[in-house]
This record gives structure tokens, C-alpha cells and sequence, in this order.
């Protein structure tokens, strides 16, 4: 299946989802990108430069590993992770980034913006930037730089400007609308890097093509580590670039199913959670230059989200999986805040992996199902990154105190100063 | 069409009509009645009435706040719609309806059009919809007499600029630099030629906003359009002195 | 060269280097553990399992990424780095800790204790029990603790038990006399993995066997990418480990120069550096269980040691390293604190890598020398790791206020619960 | 050899020596002085004088407060040996240094033996030698009649007793469990099994340390040893409540 393959007059749409809705004064600009992009995209040797450039400078391939202890524990399938946590910066946003990077020089543009949640779209951009010789601004809700401090400390370190937004709910779709302000302005010499596969084509085919190189790698990985293709995908969504990173690898397979794990947050309800596809909050509309699945009133004004994960604290979600879901390809789930506290609690323990809060929605999920597959089914997690950055979020889920007593020791002394 | 006829016959009197913009329910309706009546009295010729939304993100600053303070007061599209056509009863400067695409989206192009319609208004503009993804609503508002307000912008390129003429209905909005709303424009000879080539270009007559806020931009833009746009200048008005200030604004523009 | 070969009755010595000095109720530990390492050593599907171990969870081998921008600013040499950082985990600690876990297990221990310093070698002993299924009880100085807590508080949540030790200067070797103590009351089901090449005879060798993982792939890596040997070698020596994985790749190629950078501190003068060869206030002397240079005063008792790096600020030296330097085979530098936040901040900017503090001193050598080289000559740094762990050291350093307001909003809102 | 007529002669009088511990210069020497009153009075055999380490990493928590604080306070091995000349001169007890390896290698082997010798030192207990790496230092000092002592330890196998055997002189430190100094030894059959293996194979008397506290460690050393080793039981005693304490706690052994 070709999702890129677009109907004539349908360019970026999947199905009834996806198109471009902006500004005319954009329409330029996004004319000179979608054509840099079919450019690298039908020069071979693009990819193996991108490819070159993440083997050298981030280490891939990422392996997958095997989780025997808690596979064991779990008495069922056989679970498999791929390890997107390995990756320089600690996510996956790294293999989009620097895919854009790339481009991002192709276009011959100095200057590179994107909006962040969790802080690893911007850690990644800001490292990009650095190693690429950008002017680097970094937009990211309030609410976020308050919960993922120290990748703003690192972003800031990095040489990046990071603008906390105070607009809206204060996380990551306010971020975006911020980037969008910003390149409305900038065209010029800005390059707009958009970390999820969300927004306007042709971001969602762009990020999902650079995303693509974890699924390409893990398809050959699995079947030789497990000896077969796995019978189940999990992978968390926020915006859906980690997912569909991944899913690309096994989307013609059809014995392999496909599971979206969405931010349940407190569970169903509006305002509870971030969940578009598995909740039944959400309906169809057109936002932040794309048309997909928002969580939104009737008038079309936008709910607010909760998740302790804030990438995956989003209002939309990736059109290709909206597509796939709906021809029953992708299953969607959503998975409580409660839920990902343990499953991450979990892992560190029996494993000694320490899954970013939002990469722990899909563990969770995966935890939960393990048990009641056969033990020689086989599934695959994607680790879409490392939980070290959400320190401050955890030892408040986890009620640290020793955390606490330290936080408060060092304000003293500063204080003191 | 209505609004060709409209725009020509204002037209006989002065040189440069002017459009304002009200945010709806921001601070209050009762407030935007308020703004509504200085306008008048300083003659406008049009009013958009931006119906807000949660993410609007073509908007600068001010307009960003009244959008949100608006959504979280509750403002509905349906009190928005009933407010339009309290206004087009009352006033004599023609409303036109001024948002985001997925207000209409969620109503459905043909509902909306309706509503608008029966709301007195004479047309829309929805900055974030772009002439490919506009053909339905476009074509069944026109069926309604409705106007389709289309963009130009400086990055177009001409043969865009061309399309875009094909496609325009009632007047053009020229958007008169990069940005969003609020920022100031240097009314130059660079922005002057724009102008003129948008006019040039343009099959109905061109109204110029974005970093309209002063008596010498709208001096300048006489000579190159047929319509200032003010937008920001006049809430910013409103922001510091309410009534009397945006009295004051209008007085300085030579309007009252 | 083969440094391990040792003459008869000189097991465990370098040169004048080395030995076992341990209490005798150590003994048959001892012994077995030597045994245990040998059998492994001569067994050649051990290394084969290590080295699929370490792909598949740690994600080796890591990359050897080059530093055009940094190479090209400096205006001599080409610079490469070896990317330990890529690591699960954050180092490289981690390869001398899962070959200690493989080893641990043929040993039928259930149980393995280590010392800390950076919380690098403990993060990752903590994971390696969590992965095999150890108890884990990891000793770290109080002052430790207290610099790099983001490691400890990982530490609990991988389940391991982390104890402040009060004693003495409360850094690293104090933990390792904590260890020692353990170890002689518990030996019968604990095995110590020691973190670092120095202590008793096996560990030096066990240490610098497991830790050459780095040198034999880096050697093959830096031809490949930079066509020739390397003309300087640089890595960070606090007990020696990283220095010895990579130097073991290039020993016998006389060449290549091999440069060990130990903790400057605030410079030369007794009690305010750890560095025992570069600058002349250590000799040599008989503690924790080996004979080496120790910072020391005339009646063998230790100096105080100073370096903002923890994991750098020990008394003592590989010994193997020590015989090396004699024969003048590895060269000895010492970087200061402010050379190492300078050069850390270089590196952030220009490359978008993030040292750990330690291996700062690796770069900021290398940034020194590599003006005076020319164009064609290659230098190889070894990032023994990354640098997140150091957040509240750096933020300190670089005296961030933004950093310094969040802990104090984050105190002031735990105070308030 | 000296020490083993020493030890025959204490021996006529009494089923079990004791031996008794001083960390010099802690809390301080004059402290230290008044601990050996208490000692010689008791009718203690021998004492071991702790040369303060900075690294004592085979002691136990008070022993360890007590060597970190002695070094801090500035305690030198010079002051050490001038202490020990004068309790030698002074007591009627044999004395013996205790420390680590590193105080002795820093002065160098002879030297070292020599000093000991000129302050009235019969031996030496260096815990952290190995018999392997303890050559010249045993020979010099076996030269000088100096009595390098032994340790046997449970976890030893027997062939590894066999070769400790062959080592020793004056007595054999028999250690009583795994552990370091401070912890109690439970006294059980199993311990006394391998007190009497150590006796049996140790060519020289044996004494035995870790965990001797009470009268009732001394009533069953007395059925398997030679001599009983007090460490820390005494040092407690002491900061919990100086001389007075010191002497209850000997009293309590049935000493005073
Ligand atoms: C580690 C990690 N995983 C997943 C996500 C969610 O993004 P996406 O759905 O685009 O993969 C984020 C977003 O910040 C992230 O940081
Ligand atoms: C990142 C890192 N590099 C280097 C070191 C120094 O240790 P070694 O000299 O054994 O490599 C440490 C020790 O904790 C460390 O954490």
C-alpha cells in the first residue's frame, strides 16, 4: 500500500483526511518545499546521505531487544522493543530533524523555528540547528516549559532561542499556532520544522518518510531476532510521526496488526485526555492547516487535553492513521495517566529501560495484552525515546521524596545566593 | 452582483472606502455595539465581524487575546450569527463575516452560507482556506449572493496573483506585508507598487489591511487601492480608553 | 603489546603496577573471580554473547562521528569523536557493567554492589541488575549524591538500593571502601562490580577487557572515516576505564599518540585537583586494594580531591595506565574546571553534542591542541558519555538563572503540599 | 622466638590472653593513655596500636569515624611510634602496630620494622598483605624479631590455612566471621569447629578478633584459642562513658 500515492487533485489527502489549509501568503513557500521534498524524495542518493548522517552523527541503526523478563513474567507473547530511546537526544524526533535539516539546507534557508511539547522536537531541532549552523527559535507552550525544564535548559545551552508561549492552553497546539505567526513573517530565510506528522502537506508525508527509517530497519530486525514478523505494533500517538515511523515497515503486511496508543489522560471525557480516535470526544475538522480528527465542541473551537505525557498532549492527529483506522488497518487505544506510571514503573524493574512517559503509553498497552496472546505470538514496542527528561514529571507521579527534599535543598542554596 | 453595486455607488462620494473589524463577544457584544456605533458615525463602509475561534494562529497578539477571552467567555457561532444580524438591521455599513475555516467546516458549507445569509451578511473571509480547498463553499456562496473574499499577498507570484483574480468575488483583501495582524507597514513605494499591481490584476476593486492604523496609510493607500482595512489600530483603540479613545482614533483619522 | 601478559608471579602487575591487596578472607573470592574471568577470557563464544548483548541492548556499535564544524573553527586538525553517549544509559560504563553481569551470572551470584562516583557506573550496575535479576546495592559518596541526583533518583527506580556514604571525603573512594566492607561480609552471594580499571588484580584487567569493546571498534571506525590511523588519541582518566577501552584499539601502533586528561580541578597544589600523572603532588602507594599513584601526603594518607566532575575525582590511577606513562607510551594532561565548562559550551554550540563533564576534559584537550596540528592529522576523542546526568552541575557552572527560578518554583510548590 | 616464650609465660597463669585495640591519637593521645591504665590494669597481654589510615577500609563504623577523625585531627605515623616507645617503656603488655599496608610501604619495609623495633614493638597486623605480596617485609622483620602476625580467616580453604600456617609467627590472628571490625560474632559450634582447625593446623598459638564483647566470648574462646582479641567492644565502651565505662566493661569481663 502506497499511501503517498495520491489520487490526482487529492495531493496530501488520505482518504478524507490531511490537505493543506493556510494562508495564501504561505502558498510560496510551501510550493518550493513540496517540491525540495519530491526532489530528495526521487534522488536516490538522498537517502543514503540521510542515512550516512544518522548512522554517523545518532548512532542507527537502533537495535531491538528482547524482553525476556517481562515477556516471562507476563506469560504470553514474546515482547520486542525498538529502540528509538537510543537515538542522539534521546527520541526519534532526531531522524525527522535532521532529515529536514538536510532539506532545510537544499532550500538554502538560515534560520529554522518549531514548536515543541515534551522538549524533544526542540532538543532535537536545537541540536540540528547547532550542528547544521541554523539560527535556531524554539516555541513551546508555558505549560510545557514548566513540566520538561531541563530540555529547555539543554535547547537553550545549544544556542537555540526557547519562546515559552502564553497563548491558549499553553501546550503544544499553541506552539504551533505560535510557528505558524512566526513563518507567516519569516518565509523568507525561516524553515519551519515541524516535528510531528501533523499539520499541513506536505508535513505529514515528510515527517513520515524520514520517521520511515525506523520501520525499514525493524522489519528486518524483528524477523531475525524473533524469527518471525511480529503479530502485534504498539506505538504511542500524539501527533503520529513515531507510529508511522513504524508502521511503514509492516503496513502491506496484513497478519501484522497495527496498534495506536493514544493519551488517555483521566480517561473518556472532555478535557480529560489527548485520545482523538480511541475516545469518543473527538470529531472531524480543520485546524492548524490540516483536516483530521480534533478534539473539539460543535462549534469547532478546541477541547483541552490532559496526558502526564506532553507529547502526546495534542489536539489532532497523523490523517494517514486516521485513514488507517478507519479502514480498520490501525486499532486505537487510549491508556490512562495511571496506567502509564505503572507500566513504566514496570519496565525500569524488570528490564532496565526507562521509556519516556510518552513512548510508556504504548508499553503499557502492550503489557496489558501480552498475557492474553500465546507465547509464541510476537510483539513489537516502539521506545520512541528515554524517560531522563521527564524527571521532574516523574517524581511527581512516582510522589519522590527524596526528589523533593533535594529540589528543595538547592532552591535553598540558591536562595542563599 | 450586490456588492459590486454597493462598493461603486460608496465610491462616488470619497476616494478610499474603509473596513473595520470587530471581535465578536470580546470584551462583550454590548461593547462591540458600542464600537460599532463610532464606526458608523465615522462612516465606514464595511465590518468584519471575526467570529472566534481556539486557534487562531494568522492572528498577531491583541486579536489572539480577544479570540481566546472570547472562546472561554462561551461565545457560540449561533450568538455570533444572531449578533450579525442584530447589526446588519441596525447599521448601514454592510457585515461581512470574518474566520477561521473550521467554523464553517463544522457547520457545513451550505448551513453556514444559509445562516449568513439570513444574518444579513454579504460575504466571508477565511484567511486559512486556500482557492483549492474552497471550491463548494465558493460556489454555492456565490449562488447565494454571497461574496467570497479572496487574498492576495506580497509573496504570490504573478501567475498566482492571476489565479487568484480569476477567483475573486465582491472585492480582493490585499494583504499588505508578511506577518499576521497588528505589526506596523511601511507604507513604501515597494508596497505601493504591490498595490498597484493587485488593483491592476484584480477584476473587482482591492481593500488593503494589515498595519492600517494611521491618516497618512490611508492618504497613501487612496491612491493605490479602492479600500483601507483597519483592524488592530481600532481595537488597540478600544483597549486603552474604550469609547472615548476610539473616538479620538477615529478623529485622527479624519473621520469624526 | 600485550599488557596482560603478565611473568610468572607478577599476575596482576604492570610494570611496578598493580597487584592484589586485599584482606585475606577475600582470598578465595578472589580467586574464583579470577578464574571465572579467565575461563570467559579463553572461552570464544563469551565475547560473541557480549557483543550481541551489547547491540541488541545497548545499541553497539557506537558511531565515530566527525566534527567538520569544530575542526573547521579550530583551523587544524580533523576531529572525530566516539560516541560512548550513545550508549543505553548514557556511557560507557555500561559494556564493563553487562560483561560483569555475564560474568556474575556464571558465578551463580545473585546479588552485585558497585561504588559510584559521576552515578554513571551505578545508573548503569542499577540497570544491569534490573536486566538480570540481581539484588543491587549501590554505595555513593554523600557529596555525590548530592551533585548528580538525577542518577541516583534513576538508580532507586531501577530498584537498587543507593546508600549516601557519610565517610570520609564522601566522594568515590569512600564508596569503594564502603564496598569493600560489603564485600567482605557478603562475598559468598555478591560479587563487587567494580566500576572503574583500578583496584585489586582482576579488576584492572577484567575492567580494560571489557572496556576494549570501544578501541577494537573505533580503530576499524576512524579509518574507515577519516582514511588514516589517528594521529592523537584523547580520553578522560578518572579510574581509567574509558581511557583503556579506546587506547587498547591503538597500543601497538606506535603512531598514534595516546592522550589520558585527568580532573585539573582549580589547578596544580595539593588538595585541589585529582589529577595523580599530569601534575606532580601524587606518588605511588598501596590502597583499595592495588598499588599506583595516589594523591597522597609523605605518611600514605589521601589527599582531598577537587574536579567538577565526579566521576573523575578519585586518588588513584589504572595501573596499567601508569606503566604506559613511563614508558611514555600514553601522555598525561590536566584540564582545569574552566577549561572543561569552556569546552562543553563549545561543543554544545558548534556541534550539538553534549559532553558529560568527564569526558569535557577529553574535549577541551583536544581543543587546545588542535590549532597546532595541521589539516591532515586526526585526532579521535572518546565521549565516554553524555552529559544530562550533569544538569544541576552545569546549570551551577554556568550560573543559569532561569534554572536557578524553576527549582525555586518547583521547591516552593513542594514546600506548599 | 621472643613473643613465644612471652606467650608460654602469660600463659601459666591463665587459660585465655587477651589482646586489646587503641586507635592513636583518638580521641586523642592522652585519652589514649588513660584507656592502657585501664588495660595494664586489667592484666591485658597484648595491645595493638592502629597506625590512623585515611582509606581503613576493612574496619567497621566506629573504628572507621575513629581513624578518619585521628587523620583529620592531624595524627602522624611519626607521633605514632613516639606513642608507642612510650607505652612499651611505660606498660608491661607487648605492643603491636596495626594499619594498612600503605603507612608501611611509604616508609619502606625497613624502615619501618626498624622503627618499630627502636619504639619497643614486638609485631605487626597488616590486614590488607596478602602473604603473597608480604615476602621482603616478613623476611626483614623475622630478621629483626619482629613477628609479622598471620591471619586465618573462615572463608579459607584448607590447603590456603596450610600455606598461612607456614607463615606465621608469635600467634596467629584468627578471624571469627566474615565482615569487618565492629559487628557481633555469634559463638557457635560452628565457629568453635573452626577455631579448633585453625589451632590444630597454626604452629603458633591463635588468637582470635570480630566480635569478642562479653564474658561469655571469653569463656568459649577459653575452650578453643589462645588468646581473645577485643576490639571495638572497648572503644564503645569508652565514648559511652570514658574511663568509668572502660572500667565496668572490664569489670563486666570479670577483669576488674
Ligand atoms: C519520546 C516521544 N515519543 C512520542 C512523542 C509523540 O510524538 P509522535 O506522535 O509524533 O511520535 C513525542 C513527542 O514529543 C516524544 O517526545
Ligand atoms: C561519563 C564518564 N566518563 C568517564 C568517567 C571516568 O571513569 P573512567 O576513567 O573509568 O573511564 C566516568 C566515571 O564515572 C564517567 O561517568
Amino acid at each position: 500500500m502506497d499511501l503517498f500515492d495520491f489520487e490526482p487533485g487529492r495531493e496530501g489527502y488520505y482518504g478524507e483526511y490531511g490537505g493543506c489549509f493556510l494562508p495564501e501568503i504561505l502558498t510560496t513557500t510551501i510550493e518550493e518545499l513540496k517540491a525540495a521534498f519530491q526532489d530528495i524524495k526521487h534522488d536516490p542518493s538522498f537517502w543514503q546521505e540521510f542515512e550516512q548522517l544518522m548512522q554517523s552523527y545518532s548512532g542507527r541503526p537502533t537495535p531491538v531487544s528482547h524482553l525476556a523478563n517481562l515477556s516471562a513474567k507476563l506469560g504470553g507473547a514474546q515482547i520486542y522493543v525498538k529502540r528509538e530511546d537510543l537515538n542522539h537526544t534521546g527520541s526519534h524526533k532526531i531522524n525527522n530533524v535532521m532529515g529536514q535539516g538536510l532539506l532545510c539546507k537544499r532550500l538554502g534557508k538560515k534560520r529554522v523555528i518549531a514548536e515543541t511539547g515534551a522538549g524533544q522536537h526542540g532538543f532535537a531541532t536545537a541540536t540540528m540547528a547547532a550542528r547544521f549552523g541554523f539560527d535556531c527559535k524554539i516555541y513551546m507552550g508555558a505549560v510545557d516549559v514548566a513540566r520538561q525544564r531541563p530540555n529547555v535548559f539543554w535547547m537553550e545551552n545549544l544556542g537555540a532561542e526557547v519562546v515559552a508561549v502564553q497563548d491558549g492552553q499553553q501546550t503544544l497546539k499553541d506552539a504551533i499556532n505560535e510557528c505558524l505567526r512566526d513563518w507567516v513573517t519569516n518565509m523568507h530565510d525561516t524553515h519551519y520544522v515541524l516535528g510531528t506528522a501533523a499539520g499541513p502537506h506536505p508535513f505529514p508525508e515528510m515527517v513520515s518518510y524520514f520517521q520511515s527509517i525506523i520501520g525499514r530497519e525493524a522489519r528486518g530486525q524483528i524477523q531475525k531476532v524473533a524469527g518471525k514478523l511480529p503479530d502485534r505494533v504498539f506505538a504511542c500517538v500524539g501527533g503520529g510521526s513515531n507510529a508511522m515511523g513504524l508502521f511503514q515497515g509492516f503496513l502491506d503486511d496484513q497478519q501484522v496488526e497495527l496498534i495506536g496508543c493514544e493519551a488517555g489522560g483521566l480517561g473518556p471525557g472532555e478535557g480529560n485526555h489527548a485520545s482523538r480516535l480511541a475516545y469518543k470526544d473527538a470529531s472531524v475538522g480543520v485546524a492548524q492547516g490540516f483536516k483530521t480528527y480534533f478534539l473539539q465542541n460543535k462549534d469547532g473551537n478546541m477541547l483541552h487535553t490532559k496526558s502526564v505525557a506532553a507529547g502526546l498532549d495534542y489536539i489532532g492527529v497523523n490523517p494517514a492513521l486516521v485513514h488507517l483506522w478507519e479502514r480498520e488497518r490501525v486499532r486505537f487505544e487510549a491508556v490512562t495517566d495511571a496506567e502509564v506510571t505503572e507500566a513504566l514503573k514496570l519496565c525500569m524493574k524488570t528490564e532496565g529501560l526507562i521509556p519516556a512517559l510518552e513512548s510508556s503509553h504504548a508499553f503499557a498497552r502492550a503489557i496489558e495484552e501480552a498475557p492474553k496472546m500465546s507465547k509464541d505470538e510476537v510483539i513489537l514496542i516502539n521506545q520512541s525515546g528515554r524517560g531522563d527528561k521527564d524527571i521532574f514529571t516523574v517524581a511527581d507521579a512516582l510522589d519522590d521524596d527524596h526528589w523533593k527534599e533535594f529540589i528543595k535543598v538547592k532552591a535553598e542554596h540558591y536562595g542563599a545566593e | 452582483m450586490a456588492l459590486n453595486d454597493y462598493i461603486a455607488s460608496r465610491k462616488q462620494n470619497k476616494d478610499l472606502l474603509l473596513m473595520t473589524h470587530v471581535v465578536c463577544g470580546y470584551p462583550s457584544f454590548d461593547a462591540n455595539l458600542k464600537e460599532l456605533e463610532i464606526m458608523a458615525e465615522a462612516g465606514v463602509d464595511f465590518v468584519e465581524l471575526q467570529f472566534p475561534f481556539s486557534e487562531p494562529s494568522a492572528d498577531g497578539p491583541l486579536f489572539v487575546k480577544a479570540n481566546q477571552i472570547a472562546v472561554e467567555s462561551g461565545v457560540t457561532v449561533e450568538q455570533c450569527f444572531e449578533f450579525m444580524a442584530k447589526v446588519s438591521q441596525r447599521f448601514d455599513f454592510k457585515v461581512l463575516m470574518m474566520g477561521y475555516y473550521n467554523t464553517v467546516f463544522k457547520m457545513g458549507h451550505e448551513a453556514f452560507v444559509d445562516a449568513l445569509k439570513a444574518a444579513g451578511g454579504c460575504g466571508f473571509i477565511v484567511p486559512d482556506l486556500p482557492l483549492e480547498e474552497a471550491g463548494t463553499l465558493h460556489e454555492y456562496a456565490k449562488s447565494q449572493d454571497i461574496a467570497p473574499i479572496v487574498l492576495m499577498t506580497p509573496t504570490n507570484t504573478d501567475e498566482r496573483l492571476q489565479t487568484i483574480a480569476k477567483a475573486a468575488d465582491g472585492f480582493v483583501y490585499v494583504v499588505a506585508r508578511r506577518g499576521v495582524t497588528g505589526g506596523k507597514t511601511e507604507m513604501d513605494a515597494e508596497v505601493g507598487e504591490f498595490l498597484d499591481k493587485c488593483r491592476d490584476i484584480s477584476p473587482v476593486p482591492t481593500g488593503v489591511g494589515f498595519g492600517v492604523s494611521a491618516k497618512e496609510d490611508l492618504d497613501f493607500l487612496a491612491k493605490h487601492a479602492d479600500m483601507g482595512i483597519i483592524g488592530t489600530a481600532a481595537l488597540k483603540a478600544w483597549e486603552e480608553g474604550e469609547e472615548k479613545a476610539l473616538r479620538e482614533f477615529f478623529g485622527s483619522l479624519g473621520l469624526l
